[in-house]
């Protein structure tokens, strides 16, 4: 009986030799592994670009190299397959790290995009996505970033330190499927653009596009985009400057450790209104003048001063979202279904409308916890 | 070599088995996805009325000590009407351990070998459940009292990790549309996992004391249905109802999204983990019914010495069900309940009628009760 | 493909098929129960690897289920 | 056949019987005396010890002989109880019996004009002296080991527990060697059961020689094919006593320092002596290091196959592009080249253990230079899989006991996962436990309690607990007597 048994495992291990078509077993090397892809819009068809960190073969230095491949098709999988009729390898994506989107994308191509990169078992839903400001995605993703080699790479470490800067949001791809795909079809996704530095062009992310159904609504600048992920509660660090405290030259830096954002509808006479309300705990990192606002005069007036601006920024992004793009980009309409069920029931139908002219009351509570390291400005004798 | 006279597991593993039969392929495919973020209240509640169903199958099992359903059936409808039953209720657990051995090919085949045909990894599991029905019931439950350790590690770790990406605003609003979702949601997580216990019922004949079944039942009950529970709030707070009616395998999903200091990611193989051991278990447990069912029925003395072919069958069924996986999706959804619901609720419920009957009049004419 | 699944069998049938076939005077039952499944089984296993379509019995139960319910 | 009553007949059919073997001395003596008082000693030579046969058998025979005047009626008796200053002796009367008493070293006495021979135990072979144990060293805790002799074993295990509770029943194995094996355990404590299990299965073995507890081990076994040990080996005898209270049984077998401990569980091969005499948290550690071990000695290759050709979306990044580098230009397949260095390393230890101690330094040198670095400069092999070698290989020494097992583990996990990834090695997993779960140790389940939350059944597991919590035997092999301080009851609580 025993060796019965041993004889069916000898038997089960012996079938699957036989059977062993090595369906998936692929060799390390022969990967050609991509970090990143670029989509643009040509006529009816998708240009796919792709870059691939391509390993040095060496004693151990580790360096990677860029290749990039470029291939068009009409739909994206079509895209992709073409590069294997280009350069005979098959790409590997679960290390793509970005999606770039060119702007023309936003004319009805989204979706296709979209799908093939969720839909593919390879590709992971924890890519980030970016688009392309004013010049086309492969343009950018042909770029020579300053410290990484690849430009996949520079954007991965840009986007993943955004805590640090909040200039612009991380969007990763399940997030933005998800986004899309709510109540509210709005979405947002960073920015990247090129500059020009000492003669190289170089990517910088900054800002935002608003997207819906589709469609790019506009862009956000920086300072929008941080008071847009104020609203949102999204928004974990970074810096905000209060500007003329007390005397016109004085800028006050401060770095943000805590910010906690509440919005609570309220439905007060038939209307709904939003309350919105920001806990910020921040440290003065910077002072650009003399001025002593450490003290506790200099600090009330710099509290003072700090809500207002924070306030006027955030209202007027609340005010760009209602009146120029008409959209619920500021997750206003989640909050009421979450909160109000029965409100929100009659009022989907025509939420965006409804949006447009409510009430939004904004409050913010500023606590400076520390100057940092330093007890004083920097005095200088007159 | 030392005889074992009659194979005997005790209460804690048999515990511990109805608990990771639950889990089985629940946590891979998730269940109650009509009520969309209020899926744990339908999962709640299914847990709370499978409870009197598992207290009738434990009834009919402690009327009638070391015998299983098989035997009881055979006892109390006679030989030719209980041996009908008998061989319903081997098919609903071949085919039940079909569906599930199909589940888990899907899976691979969907999340991670796509170019590896399905009937490989059915076959190897297939053929680690026969080998497990070979070495018998006593095997199985020393050896899920082991693995428990490990679906139980892994989960806890999984769901620590899982925290900081949970949004509790992702359960709001509770009951948005109404109760009747909810309903539906329970009616389904009835039939899918809780209700399956029946299978329970087929290889239970030796338990340690009368009252055994019950606290077994619904213990196992209880606690595969707390961590049911608790993959579905994750889920929900992770990925939000909306995401999820998008996927096949949500559980896998929301795992990938964890993702600790850029070092602890891609931690879905610990899904896999999951569901290999709990699918195992499961899928050994039905196939064992079945060839119980088919000796019995044959009156053969050992079921072990037809489980080969069964096995191969179950294989074969797992891989013909089904064209593809949208159908197995759909089957699930539509049929799976109105299928599975006589087996699990009513004729259990015609069965303990006639074992209370059959006792009672066993009782008046002064013989005691069957006792072994 | 077919090959190989008769091959397999074949492996299946000596490790088991043959000691019971030498049984069969004790255990008469269990040899003809087993002999009915293993060729159901293999019939159905030629059949797939030659391409065949099986129809499936969800089917048949969806048809039953059907009828009931409506 | 009877003996004869003539000395001289006797001495002619022995001599017969050991036809053309030269190693039998005879020695006759007392011809010259009355009639009937003739003798003659008869033993192999270099098995008795002459002085031992001179001092107490030749000597008083031959000052009693001029002294003694009408010879006894029973003669053989007189001069067995009145003569002969001998511990061990006793009368025969079979030439059969004499022949067998010769060849297993004893000094025969033949006397003229009766019926019996006189055996006299007179072993005089050399024996090893007690060292220290050289497969099971440690740092802190006895220092002896068992010998060659079992006599000399049994009297190191008495020394240790000295109740009279511990019992010692001896048997002959073997139809040629005639080996002497006793099983000891301590009644009152050791289950019946299993005594009478092990008793059935010893009078079962059929064999013409034992040579060493190994073939005792494996001819008792419950499941004779399988790698894993289903009895458990030690030359200590500190671990042999530890056994015997744990309620276990111990076979010990003439001939060989290794004795063999039974039932065994799966948790004792990651036991060691050390564990129980070091503190305890430190032996925890120790302990955990071992179950890492294990994993990391039968997972660490088939892992990194599945990784690095099926699960590339599990390595980071940057670990990926390094892997992806140091493959280029390597010409065999992963699995190729993993199945290549496993073999390479399994070689060089096998070479390692067979070769002599003065030339094994050769073998150092070829495995690090030749192999490591020159195979990888040369682009034969990949970096990694060195590593992955190295580390399976390394591992694997600290849980000895299951080395025959690892090996097939490891191939086995290997291929597996070569086919399916990291779902065959799943796969390969499950089967392990499977195989384990169904495995028994003279009717105790293998895996006993590893599964339990219960303290006392976890106390000497995963962890080493403090010996003040370990107040209970482990469940089933001594459960008749569970508590360990308790008294045994003399007679053993007979069921």
């Amino acid at each position: 009986m025993k060796s019965v048994k041993l004889l069916y495992l000898v038997f089960l291990l012996s079938v699957i030799c036989l059977l062993c078509g090595c369906w998936n077993y692929r060799e390390i090397e022969r990967l050609a592994i991509a970090s990143g892809l670029s989509l643009d819009s040509l006529e009816d068809k998708i240009v796919l670009n792709i870059e691939i960190a391509n390993p040095a073969s060496g004693q151990g230095e580790g360096t990677v190299k860029p290749v990039l491949l470029k291939s068009e098709g009409k739909t994206v999988f079509d895209a992709v397959r073409e590069i294997i009729a280009k350069s005979g390898m098959k790409v590997y994506w679960s290390h793509a790290k970005v999606l770039l989107l060119g702007e023309e994308m936003f004319n009805g191509k989204l979706i296709g995009a979209l799908d093939w990169a969720f839909r593919d078992a390879e590709t992971r839903e924890d890519m980030w996505v970016l688009v392309a400001k004013g010049r086309k995605a492969s343009e950018i993703l042909g770029s020579k970033p300053e410290l990484e080699e690849l430009v996949s790479f520079q954007l991965d470490a840009t986007l993943r330190s955004q805590r640090f800067i909040s200039r612009f949001p991380s969007v990763e791809l399940w997030k933005l499927i998800d986004d899309m795909t709510s109540r509210e079809n709005t979405a947002i996704l960073p920015a990247v653009r090129l500059i020009d530095e000492k003669g190289k062009t170089v990517p910088l992310i900054e800002g935002c596009a608003v997207i819906k159904k589709q469609k790019l609504l506009g862009w956000l600048t920086a300072e929008e985009t941080k008071a847009l992920l104020w609203i949102r509660d999204e928004l974990k660090g970074g810096l905000t400057i209060i500007e003329k405290v007390g005397s016109p030259d004085t800028n006050v830096t401060l770095e943000i450790f805590e910010s906690k954002t509440t919005v609570k509808p309220v439905f007060e006479e038939g209307r709904l209104s939003m309350a919105v309300t920001i806990k910020l705990s921040v440290e003065i990192a910077e002072i650009s003048s003399s001025m002593d606002v450490i003290k506790p005069d200099g600090m009330k007036l710099l509290t003072a001063e700090g809500k207002k601006q924070i306030k006027r920024d955030i209202e007027k992004v609340v005010k760009k979202a209602q009146k120029e793009f008409k959209c619920d980009i500021l997750g206003f309409g989640s909050k009421v279904k979450a909160e109000m069920p029965d409100i929100w029931r009659e009022v989907e139908p025509d939420w965006d409308e409804y949006l447009q002219d409510m009430e939004v009351e904004v409050s913010v509570d500023l606590e400076i916890r520390g100057s940092a390291t330093t007890s004083k400005p920097i005095m200088i004798e007159d | 070599m030392v005889e074992v006279s009659k194979e005997t597991i005790n209460d804690k593993q048999a515990l511990i088995m109805v608990t990771i039969f639950i889990m089985g392929s629940t946590l891979i495919m998730g269940v109650g996805g009509v009520a969309k973020q209020d899926m744990w209240l339908a999962i709640i509640a299914a847990i709370a009325s499978a409870i009197p169903v598992v207290l009738m199958y434990a009834r009919i099992l402690s009327t009638y000590p070391g015998k299983d359903l098989y035997d009881i059936l055979q006892i109390v409808f006679g030989k030719v009407v209980g041996k009908i039953v008998c061989i319903l209720y081997a098919w609903f657990a071949f085919h039940l351990g079909a569906l599930v051995l199909r589940n888990y090919g899907e899976f691979i085949k969907t999340a991670a070998l796509p170019e590896t045909p399905m009937l490989v990894s059915m076959l190897f599991l297939g053929g680690l459940a026969l080998w497990a029905v070979k070495a018998g019931i006593e095997v199985i439950g020393r050896w899920s009292e082991f693995f428990i350790f490990i679906l139980i590690g892994f989960i806890l770790i999984i769901g620590f990790l899982s925290i900081p990406l949970m949004k509790p605003q992702n359960l709001l609003p509770v009951l948005y549309e109404g109760v009747v979702p909810v309903l539906h949601g329970t009616l389904a997580a009835l039939s899918f996992p809780f209700a399956e216990t029946v299978v329970f019922t087929l290889v239970f004949s030796s338990l340690q004391t009368r009252e055994s079944p019950n606290k077994v039942l619904v213990y196992g009950i209880l606690l595969g249905g707390l961590i049911v529970v608790y993959a579905a709030l994750r889920n929900v707070m992770v990925l939000g109802a909306n995401y999820i009616s998008m996927l096949y395998f949500p559980s896998y999903h929301a795992v990938s999204r964890i993702n600790v200091g850029n070092f602890l990611q891609r931690l879905e193989i610990s899904v896999v983990v999951v569901f290999t051991i709990a699918g195992f278990v499961k899928i050994s447990v039905c196939l064992l019914a079945a060839c119980t069912g088919i000796a019995k029925v044959f009156s053969l003395e050992n079921h072990r010495q037809i489980a080969t072919p069964i096995a191969l069958l179950m294989v074969t069924l797992a891989y013909i069900v089904y064209k593809n996986i949208m159908e197995m999706m759909e089957w699930a959804f539509k049929y799976w309940s109105s299928y599975a619901l006589p087996f699990q609720v009513f004729l259990p419920a015609i069965i303990l009628l006639a074992v209370e009957i059959k006792s009672r009049r066993q009782k008046t004419s002064g013989k005691p009760p069957a006792k072994q | 493909m077919i090959l190989l699944t008769i091959a397999a069998f074949m492996i299946i049938a000596i490790l088991e098929l043959v000691p019971l076939y030498k049984e069969r005077g004790k255990e008469k039952r269990t040899y003809l129960v087993y002999l009915t499944l293993f060729l159901f089984s293999f019939g159905l296993a030629v059949l797939l690897s030659l391409g065949i379509r099986i129809p499936s019995p969800a089917k048949a139960i969806e048809v039953f289920i059907d009828a009931i319910v409506k | 056949m009877k003996i004869d009553f003539k000395l001289q007949q006797n001495i002619a059919a022995i001599k017969n019987i050991f036809l053309s073997d030269q190693s039998l001395v005879y020695r006759e003596f007392g011809k010259t005396a009355e009639a009937g008082k003739a003798f003659c000693v008869i033993y192999i030579d270099g098995m008795v010890d002459k002085n031992y046969i001179n001092d107490n058998v030749i000597s008083p025979i031959m000052s009693m002989l001029p002294r003694s005047g009408q010879r006894p009626t029973d003669f053989a008796g007189y001069i067995m109880n009145e003569v002969i200053t001998s511990i061990r002796i006793h009368a025969a009367s079979e030439i059969d019996a004499l022949t067998q008493a010769l060849a297993g070293g004893n000094a025969v006495l033949l006397i003229d004009d009766t019926f019996e021979a006189l055996i006299i135990q007179a072993h005089g072979w050399e024996n090893r002296s007690i060292t220290e144990p050289t497969t099971e060293k440690t740092v802190r805790g006895p220092k002896e080991s068992f010998n060659e002799s079992l006599i000399t074993n049994l009297a190191l295990i008495r020394k240790r527990l000295r109740t009279p509770q511990l019992k010692c029943k001896f048997r002959t194995i073997g139809t040629l060697t005639r080996t002497n094996v006793c099983i000891c355990y301590i009644e009152g404590v050791a289950s019946h059961d299993i005594l009478r299990e092990l008793e059935v299965r010893l009078n079962q073995i059929e064999i013409d020689g034992i040579l060493d507890s190994g073939y005792l081990e494996e001819m008792v076994k419950d499941s004779p094919f399988t790698p894993f040990p289903l009895a458990g080996a030690t030359e200590r005898p500190d671990i042999a006593c530890a056994k015997l209270l744990e309620g276990r049984f111990v076979l010990l077998c003439d001939g060989t320092p290794f004795c063999v401990s039974l039932p065994y569980l799966f948790m004792e091969t990651f036991q060691a002596d050390e564990d129980y005499y070091f503190n305890y948290t430190f032996a925890s550690v120790n302990r955990f290091i071992r179950w890492i071990g294990f994993f990391l000695t039968t997972s660490v290759p088939a892992i990194y196959v599945a990784l690095t050709t099926f699960h590339q979306e599990m390595i980071p990044t940057q670990l990926l592009l390094s892997i992806s580098a140091s493959r280029q230009g390597v010409p065999f397949p992963t699995i190729v080249e993993a199945l290549l260095m496993l073999f390479v390393f399994e070689v060089l230890r096998e070479a390692g253990v067979r070769i002599p101690t003065v030339i094994g330094q050769a073998i150092s040198i070829v495995g690090a230079l030749v192999i490591g670095q020159a195979a990888v400069e040369a682009k034969l092999v990949s970096a990694p899989i060195i590593i992955v070698a190295g580390l399976a290989g390394i591992t694997g020494f600290l849980v000895p006991r299951l080395d025959g097992a690892i090996i097939i583990l490891r191939f086995t996990f290997l291929i597996l996962s070569a086919f399916i990834g990291l779902y065959g090695y799943l796969f390969g997993v499950v089967g392990l436990f499977l195989h384990i779960a169904s495995l028994r140790s003279f009717g105790i389940p293998y895996m006993l309690n590893t599964g339990s939350l219960k303290f006392q059944d976890q106390k000497d597991m995963l962890i080493r607990a403090p010996w003040q919590t370990m107040t209970q035997r482990p469940q089933l092999i001594g459960k008749k007597n569970m508590k360990r301080k308790a008294d045994i009851e003399p007679n053993g609580g007979k069921q």
